[in-house]
């Protein structure tokens, strides 16, 4: 069979420090190369050689045999080779034709006039083989998370692409949206196209791809056919040892004391009659897709959607019309899915960052804050979190990792000691080190007494840490799962809904 | 907020010889505004020697200070990333509000012992009120501040005039007490008052935003709106009390120009809104939120004002006011520019 | 940040050190100055104004330091303030606002140099200057008392307008309510239907009375507060199809102030009726004399008046040659 | 209570409009005189200067900047035709205001894409170096400008006044531009967006200084069919002028932060804000009341397109169930 893309040799070096050491790997048309590996094991640098943003010191790649040197990321476009982000590089104030075609607008007749006729014709016919029956003239605003994903692809399409690499694309999309992007990259496999996907979520790589690399440091660690590469053996290839689990044993039971009781939330289109509760020092797992309302249920309990009806108690005590300030107050704490955007400021330094939620700790009379107070709060933060840095006062928060950034945020709110801690996707986009020390501090969390509510994608994520799992889907609680072990398939079909999903979004 | 770049720059490979070294520090540090100070006021003073005598200094420090006020509290505003046109009208209606308080030929107080301290009241009022519209305007209606502070800007400056009309035969209101022109005029321990008054405002407003827990709000909310309501920051709260307190600072600037005049006119103030922005943004301050000091402020008006001084006493006729003034901005702000590249840089 | 402030400090003592060397070198002795300070330039009259001063001025060798307010009263008393500094020997200004300007005269009393206010007396107080008065209010109602009586004698009732300039600016004020005196004492042959603000904007002046032409199409009488505001005005009338000579039909009876060339132009012309004029000459040379007066420890009344005059096209012929418009105008248009 | 936000929506949608048809009837019921077409043709010439100049504001909006110097822009290109061109035929002076617009656009399009320097500075310093310019070059005088420009005002062109022919030709270039070109949608991506912008490769800088130039050339067109209105400029001939422009543009809904908006937009708020001043004209208002109904009128209009904005976010939350018929 002949090799779409061969990549031998690849070196790179950034000030010295060398992070890909003569990386190979080849991608054949018609098939997808999972390519997997923590932060900083080189898949990013790889895929910027391979998009034209850097040049390698060493390594050759071709392209269907002809030796391919991009020297910016136009030379990459002009070869046919398409990127889709995880951030997508779409434009929401312009329609889909229009973003399809922004860098190089076909003419009318010569003149300087947008041929209309031309793109809408053009991308009527990629959004077809895409599956998406939306006009070409709707802005992209109106779209979805999933659907702006398939108008990357018809992008890609659209300049006829012969090698699309998927950079962690599923995170922001519900299941059913995963399911449609996955029958679509089928489709491109089936039109010889080869893909390059790189995710965290390595059943979604097994799902998709029929190969797999997994680099470490720099290295090819291992590669071969999926079928020779279950999860496992990917994972111990990645951290370089094997691992039987990387769920820590659950030390303590759980308490008797309820710490949150919801009743009975509800929010018209949102949530119907939600209610759960929250002992001391348990864990409950809320399990269910993306849409099922998961994250709208914890933002209404930490106060930052309303709700309609309902009530919500905290250790006992009634949280009315809950504030983000009522509920930090009440004891409740909220890792938001959003870390760039929510959870943290990406230009203040840790010790800001450390002591943002509790000023009014490090805070004497007339609200005056005691810095040095700060600066021990935080560095004593710093090494309970095992961050990498101890220059807490001097580091801002968008140079660090993002698995140092989420410790960062755990630390953050765990200064203020919370009953209740809402943990909506808190491993998201971090590397398995990362992921390991995150259950370990939940874990101690717990031993401490707090309550946790884990929201997650990853229903392995939820079976290996929770007490009780809570199933969501349509805004509504469908199941609950009381005792270990946790029947995987149970817990997927409920989350999945006994009710056929209707795909409501506005 | 208290790291500079210095210290992340102090170590370098090639060490260039200790005096270039210091200066380039200086460069960097975040007294480079008072640095072009210096050199300005070394640059002029053959032209106008008498820019270094203790007359003009004192003067300088003197007419800093209505300026000082407004632009600190323009500050704040700045930092949550909003912006305060209208603290030119705000002067202006506080001060013919407070004017027609306590004037002698018919005011609400006039002739009583309450003139005095009911006008202050009353200005003060008058700037937080306005500062309220704008501020509830901003967090309720969702109206961006640019626009909102023009438009109260219009209003305020149109109804300033207006309101004269009902309390003065003339177009300003004057025949105000003694007692409230000692503001302006009078010393303790030898320091003016205004200058005491803005000094004690400054500090208070560098302690606030330094060292407070509403100052971190404030530059939280500036920076990320969003990240600043998760983390429990009372994020509509903060941008109301920025606005407040430019609404106040606005009105105490009245106060100085009132006394200064002795006369409440509806136009004072009327042309200092692009000096104050102007003053703020040389500072160092940024117009998209998250990043200011009072410090810069105080340099950033300071650098101003010099510069207006020496021009005054050249004598230099308004047009070379315009050029030169609107070429130094320009200078500073590309000299800003090309230190923050270098800053990257190393 | 210890550091840092050393090293500031330590650097602006070696400036400072070093610029007043300087200064001691660069020193100026000798010659007189004399502060001239404006509220703003935004008429050919101040322009002309001022020139006229910095000319006399410096033929008898004074030095002048000019400064121009911007109509910000607060920037006015710091151009005082930094004129004291300079140790100036006396001051000539138009100040901004008459109640506001006090504190100046008194800051200049303390220092002891004189003051000349030029056209504009400031407001009554304790302090002392001297001032040149023309008084706008009585020479814009005289203007704009020969206008009414031309109206009058038409036998019709003419609707009037009137371009009020900044509202915020005393003159303007006391312009419009000359025009009001004026035409109060006509009931039966005035009417105003329009009062239009210009913010003494040229713009907003032209659509103003476009727009008070297009309510009132039977506009007959107007006045202007200020003359600069002429070419706005022919250009609104000429639209209007009202651009005509005094004595043709749809002449609309045109009153001006200031005296600009322009005016003496349009008079001469036939297409204005009357112009309240400022003695320009004869002010500045009040001015002059004042300042040199009390620089040589004469003592001066407190009030110069200029009792100015209406110009009109009844007295035109006698009076042009006091009108500094008509002045300028001749030189630019000799023979 | 969906469908009554709905109905609020649809309502607020069309706030503007509303709103501007209320003025109408509130200065109609005041004068007769007001329901004239003379008088909306007036309305529409007066507009032509500002509406103008907001056109070209409204490019520099979209991209996310702003210009202050357009209202010294104009003086200084007043000035620099009264001056040194008073015997040239007209269009070699349209062309020059055009020349020294696109320079002036130029020189703030530079310093903005190449030396980095924020936008609200370097056209804040300009808005005072070229008003510095103009009033050396003038000596602060009233300029007077010749008869041929003068008679410019009252010429027609096919039937229509030359000032609303001019605003005509520049409205739809700059609709024809934004719409229809591949520049214009550039435009709004880069306002979009600038970081994607760069990613997708598209020429951001020269993107966001053509803009300028753009501002700088609808600030000389605008200026010049003002000058042919009022026939002579003095030192304070376009002050403040560049509030006025962004106030018409943002009334027509484009957004300070880039990325939305339209030359349409802009020129209903350019026309609502002079209609607001001639209605006062009109029905001879108090003149003390100008200031205060115009931006009474302002306010309110923003703030209903605020609301409008609240509401749209709240209406476009997402749902993830269906809900239940009210």
């Amino acid at each position: 069979m002949s090799t779409l893309l061969e990549v031998s040799g690849l070196t790179k070096s950034f000030f010295g420090v060398t992070v890909l050491h003569g990386v190979d790997f080849v991608v054949r048309p018609g098939e997808a190369l999972g390519l997997v590996g923590e932060n900083g094991s080189g898949k990013s640098t790889s895929m910027n050689i391979l998009g034209g943003v850097h040049r390698p010191e060493a390594g050759t790649m071709r392209l269907d045999g002809q030796a391919y040197a991009p020297q910016n990321p136009k030379d990459a476009i002009s070869a046919g080779i398409a990127f889709i982000h995880q951030e997508l590089n779409l434009f929401p104030n312009l329609s889909v034709e229009e973003n399809l075609f922004v860098d190089a607008f076909p003419r009318w007749n010569g003149l300087p006039f947008i041929d209309r006729r031309a793109i809408r014709a053009q991308t009527e016919a990629v959004l077809h083989e895409v599956d998406l029956d939306i006009r070409p003239s709707t802005p992209v605003a109106r779209l979805s998370q999933g659907e702006r994903q398939l108008v990357e692809i018809a992008k890609a399409l659209s300049r006829k692409a012969r090698l699309i690499i998927f950079d962690e694309p599923t995170t922001s999309l519900t299941r059913p949206e995963v399911d449609r992007l996955f029958g679509i990259i089928a489709k491109l496999k089936a039109r010889g196209i080869g893909i390059i996907y790189i995710s965290h979520a390595l059943e979604d790589v097994l799902a998709v791809c029929d190969s797999i690399a997994v680099l470490r440091d720099g290295h090819l660690a291992g590669a071969g056919p999926a079928s020779e590469m279950p999860i496992g053996r990917m994972i111990s290839l990645m951290v370089g040892r094997s691992i039987d689990t990387i769920y820590p044993d659950r030390q303590t039971a759980p308490g008797k004391q309820v710490v949150l009781a919801v009743e009975a939330l509800s929010q018209p289109g949102v949530a119907e009659k939600i209610s759960l509760e929250v002992r001391a020092g348990e864990i409950v797992g809320l399990a269910g897709l993306m849409g099922s309302g998961r994250s709208e249920l914890a933002r209404m309990i930490f106060g930052l959607d309303r709700f309609a009806s309902g009530t919500i108690r905290v250790n006992g005590q009634p949280l009315d019309d809950p504030t983000p300030e009522k509920a930090i107050e009440a004891g409740i704490a909220f890792l938001t899915e959003d870390r760039r955007g929510e959870g943290l400021l990406m230009d203040f330094t840790i010790a800001e960052n450390t002591v943002i939620a509790s000023l009014d700790s490090v805070a004497g009379p007339l609200g005056i804050l005691d810095n040095k107070r700060i600066a021990s709060v935080s560095r004593e933060m710093g090494r309970s979190m095992h961050l990498s840095t101890d220059k807490v006062e001097e580091t801002r928060v968008k140079h660090l990792s993002g698995g140092n950034q989420q410790k960062v945020v755990i630390g953050k709110w765990l200064r203020r000691e919370p009953t209740l801690f809402i943990l909506d996707e808190p491993t998201r986009g971090i590397d398995v080190g990362a992921k390991q020390e995150v259950y370990r501090i939940i874990n101690a969390l717990t031993a401490r007494g707090s309550g946790v509510l884990l929201i997650s994608s990853e229903i392995e994520e939820l079976i290996g840490l929770s007490d009780r799992i809570l199933t969501i889907s349509r805004g509504e609680i469908v199941a609950e799962f009381n005792n270990r072990p946790f029947d995987r398939e149970a817990i997927m079909a409920a989350a999945t809904g006994q009710r056929a999903w209707e795909g409501a979004s506005a | 907020m208290t790291i500079t770049p210095v210290a992340e720059t102090a170590t370098g490979a090639t060490q260039p010889p200790s005096v270039l070294r210091r200066l380039g520090r200086l460069m960097l540090s975040e007294y480079f505004v008072l640095v072009l100070c210096v050199a300005y006021v070394l640059a002029i003073a053959p032209f106008v020697p008498e820019i270094l005598s203790w007359e003009v200094a004192s003067n300088i420090l003197s007419d800093m200070m209505p300026l000082l006020v407004v632009a600190i509290g323009q500050t704040f505003v700045l930092i949550i990333a909003g912006i305060d046109l209208s603290v030119t009208a705000i002067v202006s209606m506080s001060a013919v509000v407070g004017a027609s308080v306590m004037t002698g030929t018919g005011g609400y107080l006039g002739d009583t012992a309450f003139a005095v301290p009911g006008a202050v009241l009353a200005m003060l009022f008058t700037g937080l009120v306005i500062g309220a519209i704008n501020g509830f305007s901003v967090i309720r209606l969702n109206m961006p501040s640019f626009i909102v502070t023009l438009a109260t800007r219009m209003f305020f400056a149109g109804a300033a005039v207006w309101y004269v009309t009902f309390h003065s035969t003339s177009s300003s209101i004057a025949n105000l007490p003694e007692s409230f022109a000692e503001f302006a005029t009078g010393h303790l321990f030898g320091i003016p008052l205004t200058v005491i008054a803005a000094g004690l405002i400054a500090v208070v407003a560098h302690v606030v935003l330094s060292r407070t827990r509403f100052g971190r709000a404030v530059y939280a909310v500036g920076a990320n709106p969003r990240a600043a309501r998760v983390s429990g920051i009372p994020v509509e709260r903060t941008i109301l009390f920025c606005f407040l307190i430019s609404g106040v600072c606005a009105s105490v600037a009245a106060t100085i120009y009132v006394s200064r005049m002795q006369t409440g006119s509806p136009i004072v103030g009327e042309n200092i809104l692009l000096d104050v922005i102007g003053a703020v943004v040389i500072g160092g301050t940024s117009l998209f939120g998250g990043k200011g000091k009072i410090v810069w402020t105080v340099f950033g008006v300071l650098f101003l004002l010099l510069l207006d001084t020496s021009m005054k006493l050249l004598g230099a006729s308004l047009f070379a006011i315009y050029i030169i003034k609107g070429g130094v901005i320009l200078l500073a702000a590309l000299v800003d520019v090309a230190r923050n590249r270098w800053l990257v840089g190393r | 940040m210890a550091l840092n402030r050393r090293d500031f400090t330590l650097a602006s003592l070696a400036a400072i050190a070093a610029s007043s060397g300087l200064t001691l070198a660069v020193k100026a002795q000798g010659t007189k100055t004399i502060a001239v300070l404006f509220d703003g330039l935004y008429s050919e009259f101040w322009v002309a104004g001022i020139q006229i001063i910095r000319d006399e001025l410096k033929k008898r060798g004074y030095e002048i330091m000019e400064a121009i307010s911007d109509q910000d009263d607060n920037k006015q008393f710091e151009q005082v303030r930094a004129a004291i500094a300079r140790k100036v020997d006396g001051i000539i200004i138009v100040q901004t606002d008459s109640n506001a300007v006090i504190p100046a005269i008194k800051a200049a009393n303390a220092a002891n140099i004189p003051m000349v206010h030029f056209n504009r007396p400031p407001a009554q107080s304790d302090a002392f200057s001297v001032a040149i008065q023309a008084d706008n209010q009585k020479i814009a109602r005289e203007a704009v008392d020969y206008a009414c009586t031309v109206a009058q004698k038409s036998g019709k009732k003419h609707q009037a307008a009137i371009l009020i300039g900044d509202l915020g600016d005393p003159n303007a004020i006391q312009r419009r309510d000359g025009f009001q005196e004026a035409v109060d004492k006509y009931p039966d042959a005035i009417e105003v239907v329009a009062k239009i603000p210009t913010e003494w904007n040229a713009d907003t002046a032209f659509a103003g009375l476009t727009n008070a032409l297009q309510a009132n199409p039977d506009i007959s009488f107007l006045f202007t507060s200020s003359d600069f505001l002429l070419p706005q005005i022919q250009q609104a009338l000429k639209t209007a199809d009202k651009w005509h000579k005094v004595g043709e039909d749809g002449h609309v009876i045109l009153t001006g102030f200031d005296g600009f060339p322009d005016a003496y132009a349009l008079m001469k012309d036939g297409y204005m009726d009357a112009c309240g004029v400022q003695n320009l000459f004869f002010e500045t040379q009040l001015a002059i004399q004042a300042i040199l007066d009390l620089g040589e420890g004469k003592k001066v009344e407190k009030l110069l008046l200029d009792p100015g005059f209406a110009i009109t096209q009844a007295n035109m012929n006698e009076k042009a040659s006091e009108m500094w418009g008509y002045v300028l105008w001749k030189e630019k248009n000799p023979g | 209570m969906k469908i009554g936000s709905r109905a609020l929506l649809l309502i607020l949608q069309n706030a503007p409009v509303i709103l501007f048809l209320v003025l109408l009837v509130v200065f109609g019921l005041m004068s007769d005189r007001f329901f004239a077409f003379n008088n909306f043709r007036n309305i529409i010439i007066q507009a032509a200067p500002i509406a103008i100049l907001a056109i070209g504001m409204t490019f520099v909006l979209l991209t996310g900047q702003i210009d202050l110097s357009v209202g010294s822009s104009m003086y200084l290109t007043a000035c620099v035709v009264a001056l040194y061109m008073p015997d040239m035929p007209w269009p070699a002076s349209l062309f020059a205001v055009i020349a020294l617009g696109a320079l002036i656009g130029a020189v703030n399009g530079f310093a903005v894409t190449r030396l980095g320097i924020v936008s609200f500075i370097v056209t804040l310093a300009m808005l005072f170096v070229l008003r510095g310019i103009g009033m050396w070059l003038s000596n602060t005088r009233t300029l007077m400008f010749p008869d041929q420009i003068l008679t410019l005002n009252r010429a027609t062109v096919l039937g229509i006044p030359s000032a609303i022919f001019a605003f005509l030709v520049v409205f739809l270039c700059a609709w024809a531009l934004l719409t229809q070109t591949p520049f214009g949608r550039q435009v709004y991506a880069v306002g979009g967006d600038p970081d994607s912008a760069r990613k997708a490769g598209l020429p951001v800088s020269r993107i966001v200084f053509l803009c300028f130039v753009l501002a700088g050339i609808c600030a000389g067109i605008g200026g010049f069919v003002s000058i042919t209105q009022i026939g002579a400029v003095g030192p304070k001939y376009g002050d403040q002028v560049e509030f006025a422009a962004i106030a018409a543009a943002v009334l027509g809904g484009v957004s300070l932060f880039g990325g939305r908006g339209s030359v349409g937009g802009t020129v209903f708020g350019a026309i609502l804000i002079k209609t607001v001043q001639n209605g006062l004209n009109i029905i001879n208002a108090d003149p003390y009341v100008y200031p205060l109904v115009t931006a009474a009128i302002i306010f309110l209009a923003v703030a209903i397109d605020g609301t409008r904005t609240r509401i749209i976010e709240r209406l476009e939350r997402r749902t993830i169930r269906p809900l239940q018929a009210v």
